[in-house]
């Protein structure tokens, strides 16, 4: 039984986590920097302990404050939240070494889905659809240039350390291989200290569909559905929803299935997500990610399922509560991620919040540490808020996060809310057309001022 | 209550209130009564103006539930100009073991870099020098208790 | 097709209208005294109209100044939500004769459920179980000795007229009878103009349990399963929830079968409640209340449907959506009524707002028109918010809903969520074991200042 | 169309609230009764440079939403003490039908208690009278045309 947490992690996640703490039970310890000393987190945890200055590095990311942190506090478990540590296996290993649980996968786990060409070969083998390519690493020009001619042009050379769309380069045809594959390994070995990359088939209209796993490492393991998160901008993304227009019954299921039995497979534990591009009816592996996600919330709406509780169930060595056949879907869920920052411009605009008043009302859900009052600090992610809406179908959640962004009001900042409200409005989006390049598009044509 | 009759500023309340935050030396007083509420505060003259907000440590945000943890009273010590702060998290020893003299006592002289405390982090013990030469006026901690970032051990004068 | 709703009430049942009427695209218009010109919902309003002073027989209660809005700004339907004239046939009639909309059941149904006397007699003709009692009014004090025997001691007088717990009192035994019966009388003249008075059936220890139906005018009716309402103080209800830890599935599905048959063979057309006393096992019938209910939002939770909206389309013309086998409840929710007022005293408790912060995250819902800066005006009911909370079982959901009041933050007046922090601590309401009478002796034994 | 009822500017009160300000040397005050709240601030940073729009001395209630509807200019008439108010919602008429001359025009000399309107509500004609003698210096209303209760018609001097 857990009954100590410490959250290693800071904002709007950090009072997720906290919340599922104190519905539970469990006592909460928040960490923190000295710019988040007047965090909401903070201010309502049990125990609060600052770490180190502003810059993540010497706090969030200071494995042996956040290990010291737990130790003072007698604290028995750490949720690493996602971001800074979560997908850090040296760090997961160090917190078990310290008897402290890690509330997420295995350090190997964790290290395997690291490595995007072990991971890559690791999911193939177990069924996972992956994009045709090099079967691993590419190590000269010529295999290059072979194995690019038997996938197809285009082509995509990717880092094998890389993530989150850093170190990927497109070659379009022969021609543009050689400069593709030297500027791939030099900006891999700059970005990652690590020059090994990799070669896959490149899509052109693909979109992100990631499908939720949960594992109790009892051999029990479900799917909670996908996610549709192709509205992205430089790589982030920006709104998601559960379930994809894209997707009929038939592949839900079927790429449901192939992921739960992959996960069993590798002996996953842990709440996990597979990353897929899907095109033209087909599934390719982009990436799992170890943790949980910003996104998971669009998940819980429509199954019911506290994605928290559950991890941390599992952490403290529980079976999972269901099984596959328990789990129901209801409904259509929209996440829209509020950023401090000019919706025109994408210039961050941390400062002091002035009136602060969050949406209300049926299926309506706010994450956010936010209040009115509260310095959105400068030195971290621009995120501020989540917004999450849940209605019986898509049209009227659209319309209900119409009327929640209308209600929104976040003042003495600028913040992406006209973005979403411009999104709402937008034909493509309302007939669920996009992929992965549509909101670039969008965001390029819209008006100036 | 008639609230439809011109509004009236009560000016002898607004006075007694300033009064009394001089008096107590508050930087704000809200007061509420049916139908009335008044809220008076005078805020410290800042020495110098900041840009940036978030480095402005004049006002506390109000509008955050109010459970948190309770505020430290020395940790009003860690802005003193003699202040020793921990530069990390761990527990604090005031003696290099129990059994030995503390290494400083409220009253000593110190130099510059002599150790005042060690802070055990990750199962090692780190040496918290003294960052100026000075009198020690204050000691904030007691052995082996656990220490935050940031928070104030001492007060060299 | 509805194109535009006069909404003619205040607070948070006029927002919640007017946020169903948003996500449905339809224009909203608020009518409000001059007290609530800066009403949430009339800042939010598509148009308002300030129909008259404060007092509300004068504002909302006026019912030429309502029709005469409604005229003026061409609202097509008129949505009277609870309390004020949501129950009065006559305004419900003149809405019709002005050729709009009255988004409730008709006049008849209304008048007729009004007539305590007389309702009784209706839905023990469609198989509702009824309290045994006097069959109809009793008009001599012989007549009301000779049911009273019948019935067996102890006796409840109620008045025809009554409602909400007024005009009733109680024989113990033959001995008080006499008294009880001209009390009762003289009660019920003085209180509603009218002493006309029947007899029931005293029961001691009951829970009120009522059932939520929706019809739709076209023989489509459906029960959306009960709520247990027996929190109250001096007969107002303070916290409710669904559904009642005092039925079993058995229980229930009865109950809504005997309902959902006995409000199709009236004739039944909008959203309604038939409110029960149950005790021992068994049902009896309280009233039935022909309008939306103040914890409409607790049955919405769990079974997923929105009731503001389903109304609406139904008073539109629309046939229901679903039949009985599409609804699925889920999990379990509780909605506390948060008043301004005095959590010991019950005093009322107006004024302005400083800082309002309403909690967040997975399963909480609020619903409130307040914000930082609003005053709450000395004119109206206490109630300012409604926190409604939803998990997967009911022991989640108190420990959500305990979570959820920490951190409510509500400054500058005083409000009943201290009363409801004790009430959920309670044994008692923890373990769901509770009466009508309950909460009354809960705080009458409160500790003092 | 129909307006939205807003309190005016009490200018008075303000000045009033702004003179304690300086008297007894505050930054803030907050002043509150129902239906009535006044913030003025001084603040010692904002002597050379508006850096805060905080510092704008008046400040009605912010917190809500603010997409309700427009306020209009005519409200600010409401509280004038010539103001002829409407006594209840409907649709007005500035003449006895449409053909004849206004019951009143700008200029005219009215007696206490002469129609100046009628209010159709309810398909009922209701008079308004005027409620003093004196000069119509105003006319706020167009004939035909919805009005609120409360809203202003006309102003008397």
């Amino acid at each position: 039984m857990i009954e100590k947490i410490l959250i290693a992690n800071r904002g709007e996640i950090a009072l997720r986590i906290q919340r599922a703490c104190r519905e539970m039970g469990i006592q909460s310890v928040a960490v923190h920097s000295i710019a988040d000393a007047d965090a909401m987190h903070v201010r309502l945890a049990d125990e609060s302990i600052c770490i180190g200055p502003p810059p993540a590095r010497e706090s969030y990311l200071n494995t042996h404050a956040i290990i010291s942190a737990a130790t003072i506090s007698n604290a028995d478990a750490i949720h690493p939240g996602y971001g800074f540590l979560s997908e850090n296996a040296d760090f997961a290993a160090m917190v078990e070494e310290h008897d402290i649980a890690f509330i997420g996968p295995s350090p190997d786990h964790i290290r395997l889905m690291g490595d995007k060409i072990a991971a890559k070969k690791a999911v193939a083998d177990v069924g996972i659809p992956i994009l045709p390519g090099s079967d691993g690493e590419v190590t000269s020009l010529v295999d290059a240039q072979e194995i690019a001619m038997e996938t197809g042009y285009p082509i995509l050379i990717k880092a094998a350390a890389g993530g989150g769309g850093r170190g990927m380069k497109v070659a379009e045809d022969p021609a543009g291989l050689e400069e593709a594959y030297q500027f791939a390994r030099t900006e891999a070995e700059l970005a990652f200290g690590n020059d090994a990359i990799y070669i896959e088939k490149f899509l052109s209209q693909p979109r992100h569909i990631e499908v939720q796993v949960l594992a109790d490492g009892h051999g029990n393991v479900v799917h909670l559905g996908e996610r549709d998160c192709s509205l992205q901008r430089r790589h982030q993304k920006v709104l998601e929803e559960a379930p994809s227009p894209a997707l009929n019954q038939t592949q839900r299921d079927a790429i449901g299935e192939t992921v739960t039995q992959a996960v069993k497979a590798i002996g996953y534990k842990s709440a996990g997500t597979i990353e897929f591009l899907f095109e033209d009816g087909e599934f390719y592996f982009i990436e799992m990610n170890t943790r949980l996600q910003v996104e998971h919330p669009v998940t819980e709406m429509i199954c019911g399922i506290d994605l928290v509780r559950e991890m941390i169930r599992v952490a403290g060595g529980a079976p999972l509560g269901f099984k596959q056949s328990d789990i129901r879907f209801h409904g259509h869920a929209i996440e829209c991620r509020i950023n401090a920052e000019d919706p025109r411009t994408f210039n961050p605009s941390p400062g002091r919040i002035g009136d602060y008043h969050a949406p209300g009302g049926l299926g309506v859900r706010v994450d956010s540490g936010l209040y009115s009052g509260y310095a959105v600090p400068p030195y971290y992610d621009s995120m501020i808020a989540k917004l999450i809406v849940h209605a019986t179908n898509r049209n009227e959640c659209l319309m209900r996060l119409r009327r929640a962004l209308e209600e929104f009001v976040i003042d003495g900042i600028s913040t992406s809310i006209p973005l979403h409200q411009g999104l709402i409005g937008a034909p493509d989006f309302i007939n669920g057309d996009y992929d992965i390049h549509w909101l670039e598009t969008f965001v390029a044509e819209l008006p100036g001022d | 209550m008639a609230k439809n009759l011109k509004p009236t500023i009560e000016s002898d309340l607004v006075r007694e209130l300033a009064g009394l935050l001089d008096e107590t030396g508050l930087s704000e007083i809200e007061y509420g009564t049916d139908g009335l509420s008044i809220r008076v505060a005078k805020h410290a003259v800042a020495s110098t103006a900041s840009l940036n907000p978030a480095a402005v440590p004049v006002e506390v945000p109000i509008a955050a539930p109010k459970q948190g943890a309770p505020i430290a009273n020395e940790a009003s010590y860690a802005d003193h100009p003699g202040a020793v702060t921990s530069p990390m998290v761990g527990v604090v020893y005031t003696a290099p073991d129990p059994n030995s003299a503390p290494f400083v006592q409220v009253g000593d002289q110190v130099t510059k870099d002599q150790t005042m405390f060690l802070i055990e982090a990750m199962k090692v013990f780190n040496p918290i020098a003294a960052p100026k030469a000075g009198k020690v006026v204050l000691i904030l901690v007691d052995s082996e208790t656990p220490v935050e970032f940031g928070e104030p051990l001492a007060v060299i004068e």
